[in-house]
């Protein structure tokens, strides 16, 4: 499949990415926000479209967007937004705020100054046609302690979630 | 006996449940125009999510002043505003206000009347437990059963209005027995009846009885005890569903009751489930009555001696009768005058709606669209 | 409005005149045979009709063993035993009646109004015990704006049906958990049936603010 | 143009793959097109069927037999006012019915209508399937907040909570199926739903026979979640008309009220279109390795003409059997005219070179029709559930036997 307008849907994706990064933490109302974090959650995976990584970006749109983000919606929506709201919106912290986006900013000037190198340049070679297959090949073969960790990680969690959640088991 | 203060309907004793983080309490008004309450009921519900912590009854949207009314007409003046109150079993209300008012004038109507009016009262009860199950199925969302049993039904109304021009307030029987004698091929008309509806009825428990869906959604649903019952006074299929074998037209019989031969079904455990059987076998044992009564109808005249100004000894009375809700009692009391001084009617709905908050509380939402179906109410009546 | 309350009307149409052949049994129903001769007309009701006959049983001379005058009468009508208690024993007698005599159904609450009389208004429980098959009828008087102590204790049912006492005649019961009107709407002025209330009487103010419209009629 | 439609005839592939915008803009027209008429023709059927199971007869003014009820019903509600309620969330409330409206159509570009009827032919196309129509909980949580409204709020939460519930059941039974894709001579499975269904001509069963009884479980657990996925009856909570007037849709009115219902249908159809591309072989003709050779080619092919016929001939029927008075003339016209359309488009199809590219799409849609026909069906007959025993049935019934039958399926996979 031959890619279409490359550029332009890069800088289209990337803009709306970054515009409702933006109004997720301008916008007052909870749930306006949860709704531009969805917007940008599916811009990045049009990004992982364009980056021949369509599983990742089917998984993306499953998981983050249509259920992760239902689960935030749903919560936000039974806390009383009238309290919220008149909440000040940005907290005190902006000097740590400040240090830690110069710092992220920093280290993405390095990367792209520097970065041609840093990686290897067999893993930019994806195919697209068999792109799940290799995802699972790696998960499951090369990466497999990492996931079995990560699987781990994530049932502590669960269980961490029920035992805070639940006063009386 | 359970302790009577833990009934008292007020939304104050419920409590969230607050094991599970900070619950949400919701107090949501149901009615009176949402669709499931079945005329212009409103229930104000406490919620904790989906759960009812308490429920409130507002009633009387309805209310027409029937027994201030009463108090300005004449006896027979007032008869047709009975069919009035619940008006999908006018024949009963009929049959409880005549019999009162001729026990307080201490006449009794001819056998022939009698048995005209327990069959009429019976395919009316069979009329008013279809139309239950109609509205019912369609509260727990099986809309079929709908359609079914209003067509059965207007088999029946379709025999009232030969019998008397009227469909729904049918007016059927005066005081002192009935207007009108059964029409040519009553008696035909009522057999076909009788042996057309109970295929009919099996058509009904095919798409409910077993099917899954339906026991789930009723079974330990809106259960009640019989002590339960018997503190709230509620009557009728809800109090024989917790097992109480009470039935009026038994216990206390009236009209030509005695000379039938039938059963009154109950059930066990008083949850919706029970109150849905007990109704179908009500329906069953409803035709048997009228059966008898269709091949033993006596020869003779309808209507007794009754004076033309009807001037009821001073004194009152209280006559009830057992109608497809319940005790449907009259309190008549005459001052000697052509108007009764005092009518009350014990409405078996009103009653029955105030153990909603009992049967509700701890269960689901749509359990309280099940359970104030199941107890099948009608607002012309709680509000009169 | 008073030429409502009280018309003279005619004798209302009452049934056709077939030959009448009811049976002037009084309070009970006997078994009829299916096929019977038509019998002779029996005596039409009479306008006298019967009277109370005092009414002798166990729960009686219990009851005014216990309580002497407090039971001011116990009689049957038309073969309906009723009982008239004096206001102050009629919550103990109402306890009694359930815990010792199984009388554990409240049929109904209701009331009667007699302007003419001293104490207006007729209080009356009616009750039944499925045990003995039996009903009964309670009856206290009360003077206006005297008020009688709950049976909602005794009885979980009686709530509402005071509550609806309490809305048409405005008898008011101590110790109702929840005293307030049923049928009317809240705010609603006077006791539609008392005897004073006018069958076309309305409160009028409350459907002008309520429903904005000039009148209900 | 020319040049283009010869591309098109001589065209192996689905015009996305091909790189052809202009067909593959065309057929999203004509899916989008043929989607809407098919939401109205199901608006039609359902009324009637559920009609004539409840012993009515349904619409029977608008047109002959109420065949034009739909564009009527359109018109209504295209010309209806349409309220915003005060209170609500106007940006939210506006942008929820699009967002269902988007969901439930954009799946629509990888269902294959045939081997190279499709908009084009994604290698994750279940994939996409799945987490495009998961989009549209979005949809029903924002309209269900933005109106205001406690019921609307309850609907939609009862609606979001069923609809992620189900999804988990749903994706495990569409893994095994996709696991058994890989059951092939080369070993490598797809989730492209041409590959899913070439897979199944390859293996020469289809999926809901394989590994008796496992894939029959498997579909019989997405046929069942696929219905909650929809939010129709017996699961159809969230607009539990009797508790909570409407759901999430309460205070939508006019045309926003028409494309959650637009919305809704398309998902049916869609859904109905995942199972049979995933278990009843898609566009496959029955028997295609049984009843093999070029006589039972040719009589498979005649099947289409001869429905369309037959529903003529229904038609005709009901023309003859029309009341003879001039106050139905123009109805008994109407439906005349009907006939003619259906007979004409049949004797079109018997035409050979249409006979042969029609033939998939006609499968296609047969079998999908069964399932339209299904969705009436339960709502004719059963009850509603209750919340907690429809969460009951999702997590405690049907995940478990889907994973079972995932395991099992692996299992199997690996031993055979």
């Amino acid at each position: 499949m031959q890619p279409v307008a490359t550029t332009f849907f890069f800088y289209f994706l990337s803009g709306l990415t970054l515009l409702s990064g933006v109004l997720v933490i301008t916008r007052k109302n909870p749930v306006h926000s949860a709704l531009a974090l969805i917007l940008g959650l599916l811009a990045q995976a049009g990004l992982y479209l364009m980056l021949y990584a369509p599983f990742v970006a089917g998984v993306q749109i499953i998981l983050y967007a249509g259920g992760i983000m239902v689960l935030f919606l749903f919560v936000i929506m039974l806390v009383n937004i009238e309290r919220s709201q008149k909440e000040e919106q940005f907290n005190k912290q902006w000097l740590i705020g400040m240090l830690s986006a110069g710092a992220l900013g920093a280290l993405f000037v390095l990367v792209y100054t520097k970065g041609s190198g840093l990686f290897p340049a067999s893993m930019a070679v994806p195919v697209e046609s068999n792109n799940t297959q290799q995802v699972g090949v790696m998960l499951y073969g090369q990466y497999m302690f990492a996931f079995e960790i990560a699987s781990l990680l994530l049932l502590v969690a669960i269980i961490g979630a029920v035992v805070m959640a639940k006063r009386r088991i | 006996m359970t302790d009577p203060t833990t009934y008292l309907s007020h939304l104050e004793l419920g409590e969230p449940d607050k094991t599970f983080l900070d619950s949400n309490e919701l107090i949501i008004n149901m009615g009176p125009q949402h669709p499931a309450t079945h005329g212009v009921l409103r229930v104000i519900l406490k919620l904790d999510g989906e759960k009812v912590l308490g429920t409130e009854c507002v009633i009387g949207y309805l209310h027409r002043g029937v027994e201030k009314i009463a108090e300005n007409r004449t006896y027979t003046m007032f008869n047709p505003y009975v069919d009035r109150m619940d008006y999908v079993a006018a024949v009963s209300n009929g049959l409880g206000y005549c019999e009162a008012v001729e026990k307080l004038l201490n006449i009794e109507a001819p056998p022939r009347a009698k048995y005209i009016r327990v069959i009429l009262t019976e395919l009316n009860r069979v009329a008013s437990h279809q139309l239950w199950l109609g509205t019912h199925a369609l509260d727990i969302g099986a809309m079929t059963p709908l359609f079914y049993t209003f067509r059965d039904r207007e088999e029946i109304l379709k025999i009232f209005e030969k019998y008397c021009g009227a469909r729904l307030t049918t007016h059927a029987f005066r005081i002192g027995g009935c207007q009108y004698e059964t029409y040519e091929g009553f008696e035909r008309d009522v057999i076909k009846f009788l042996d057309f509806v109970p295929p009919r009825i099996d058509e009904y428990e095919e798409l409910l009885t077993t099917n899954r869906i339906w026991v789930e959604r009723t079974r330990n649903v809106g259960k009640i005890s019989a002590d339960d019952c018997k503190a709230l006074g509620v009557t009728g299929p809800v109090l024989r569903a917790s097992g109480v074998k009470w039935d009026i037209r038994k216990a206390l019989p009236y009209a030509a009751y005695p000379e039938f031969d039938f059963e009154i079904p109950i059930g066990a455990n008083g949850d919706t489930y029970d109150r849905y059987m007990v109704r179908m076998q009500e329906m069953r044992q409803s035709l048997r009555i009228v059966r008898q009564a269709v091949e033993r109808i006596p020869e003779g005249p309808i209507m007794a001696k009754v004076p033309k100004v009807m001037k009821p000894p001073v004194g009152e009375i209280y006559h009830s009768i057992e109608a497809p809700k319940g005790e449907l009692g009259y309190f008549i009391v005459s001052d000697g005058s052509t108007q009764p001084y005092r009518v009350r009617v014990r409405p078996p709905s009103f009653v029955n709606l105030q153990a909603l908050d009992i049967m509700v509380r701890g269960q689901l939402v749509a359990d309280v669209i099940a359970v104030i179906g199941t107890l099948d109410i009608v607002l012309g009546e709680v509000d009169r | 409005m008073p030429e409502e309350t009280k018309s003279p009307t005619p004798p209302p149409k009452s049934g056709e005149p077939k030959p009448p052949a009811g049976q002037p049994n009084p309070g009970s129903v006997q078994s009829t045979p299916a096929h019977k001769p038509p019998e002779k007309p029996a005596a039409p009701a009479k306008p006298a009709g019967p009277a109370p006959v005092p009414w002798q049983s166990p729960l009686v001379s219990k009851l005014k063993a216990q309580y002497g005058s407090g039971v001011r009468e116990s009689n049957t009508y038309l073969g309906q035993n009723y009982l008239v208690l004096d206001p102050s024993i009629t919550n103990e007698v109402l306890q009694i009646l359930r815990d010792e005599e199984q009388f554990e159904y409240c049929v109904d609450v209701t009331a009667v109004h007699y302007p003419q009389r001293e104490k207006p208004f007729d209080l009356i429980w009616i009750l039944y015990s499925f045990a003995h098959n039996e009903r009964l009828r309670v009856k206290t008087m009360l003077a206006d704006g005297e008020s009688i102590a709950s049976s909602v204790p005794i009885w979980v049912t009686a709530n509402w049906l005071e509550r609806e006492v309490f809305d048409m005649f405005g008898i008011k019961f101590d110790g109702h958990p929840d005293l307030k009107r049923i049928l009317l709407p809240d705010g609603w002025k006077g006791y539609p049936l008392r005897k004073d209330y006018g069958i076309i009487q309305q409160d009028h103010e409350w459907v002008q603010i309520n429903l904005g419209i000039e009148s209900g009629q | 143009m020319l040049d283009y439609i010869t591309s098109y005839l001589g065209m192996n592939t689905t015009p996305g793959q091909a790189g052809n915008v202009l067909w593959a803009l065309i057929y999203i027209l004509i899916v989008f097109a043929g989607v809407s008429v098919a939401v109205m023709a199901m608006n039609w059927l359902e009324r009637k069927a559920l009609a004539h199971f409840q012993i009515r007869l349904g619409p029977m003014r608008v047109g002959p037999h109420g065949l034009l009820q739909p564009i009527a019903d359109a018109v209504k509600l295209l010309t209806k006012e349409d309220i915003i309620p005060d209170e609500a969330d106007r940006l939210v409330f506006w942008i929820a019915p699009l967002i269902i409206l988007c969901a439930s159509f954009t799946v629509y570009i990888v269902i294959p209508f045939g081997p190279t009827h499709a908009v084009t032919d994604l290698n994750i196309g279940i994939l996409f399937m799945l987490g495009v129509s998961s989009l549209s909980v979005l949809g029903v949580v924002m309209a269900g907040w933005a109106s205001n409204s406690h019921y609307p709020l309850i609907g939609s939460l009862r609606s979001s909570a069923q609809m992620i519930s189900y999804e988990v059941a749903m994706g495990m039974a569409v893994v095994s199926a996709i696991l058994m894709t890989s059951l092939n001579k080369s070993g490598t499975g797809t989730l492209s739903m041409i590959g899913i269904v070439e897979a199944q001509q390859q293996q020469q069963i289809w999926f809901l026979f394989k590994f008796f009884p496992l894939g029959f479980i498997a579909f019989a657990v997405f046929a069942i979640a696929m219905v909650a996925e929809t939010n129709r009856a017996p699961f159809d909570l969230p607009e539990a008309e009797s508790e909570l007037t409407a759901g999430f849709h309460t205070e939508y009115s006019g045309l926003r009220w028409s494309l959650f219902m637009l919305g809704e249908y398309a998902a049916m159809i869609a859904v109905s279109s995942i199972a049979v591309t995933l278990w009843l072989g898609g566009w496959l003709r029955p028997f295609p390795n049984t009843l093999t050779g070029p006589a039972w080619d040719l009589v498979f092919s005649l099947f289409p003409g001869f429905t369309f016929l037959g529903l003529a001939l229904i038609a005709f029927i009901g023309v003859i059997r029309m009341p003879k008075h001039p106050y139905f003339r123009i109805q008994t016209m109407g439906l005349a005219g009907f006939a003619a359309v259906l007979g004409l488009i049949g004797l079109i199809l018997f035409i050979p070179p249409v006979r042969d590219r029609i033939q998939d799409i006609f499968w296609f849609t047969a079998k999908v029709g069964v399932f339209m026909y299904l969705y009436i069906w339960y709502r004719a007959t059963f009850p509603r559930y209750r919340f907690d025993q429809l969460m009951k049935v999702g997590w405690k019934v049907l995940l478990p036997i889907a994973i079972g039958v995932l395991i099992l399926t692996a299992i199997l996979g690996v031993v055979l």
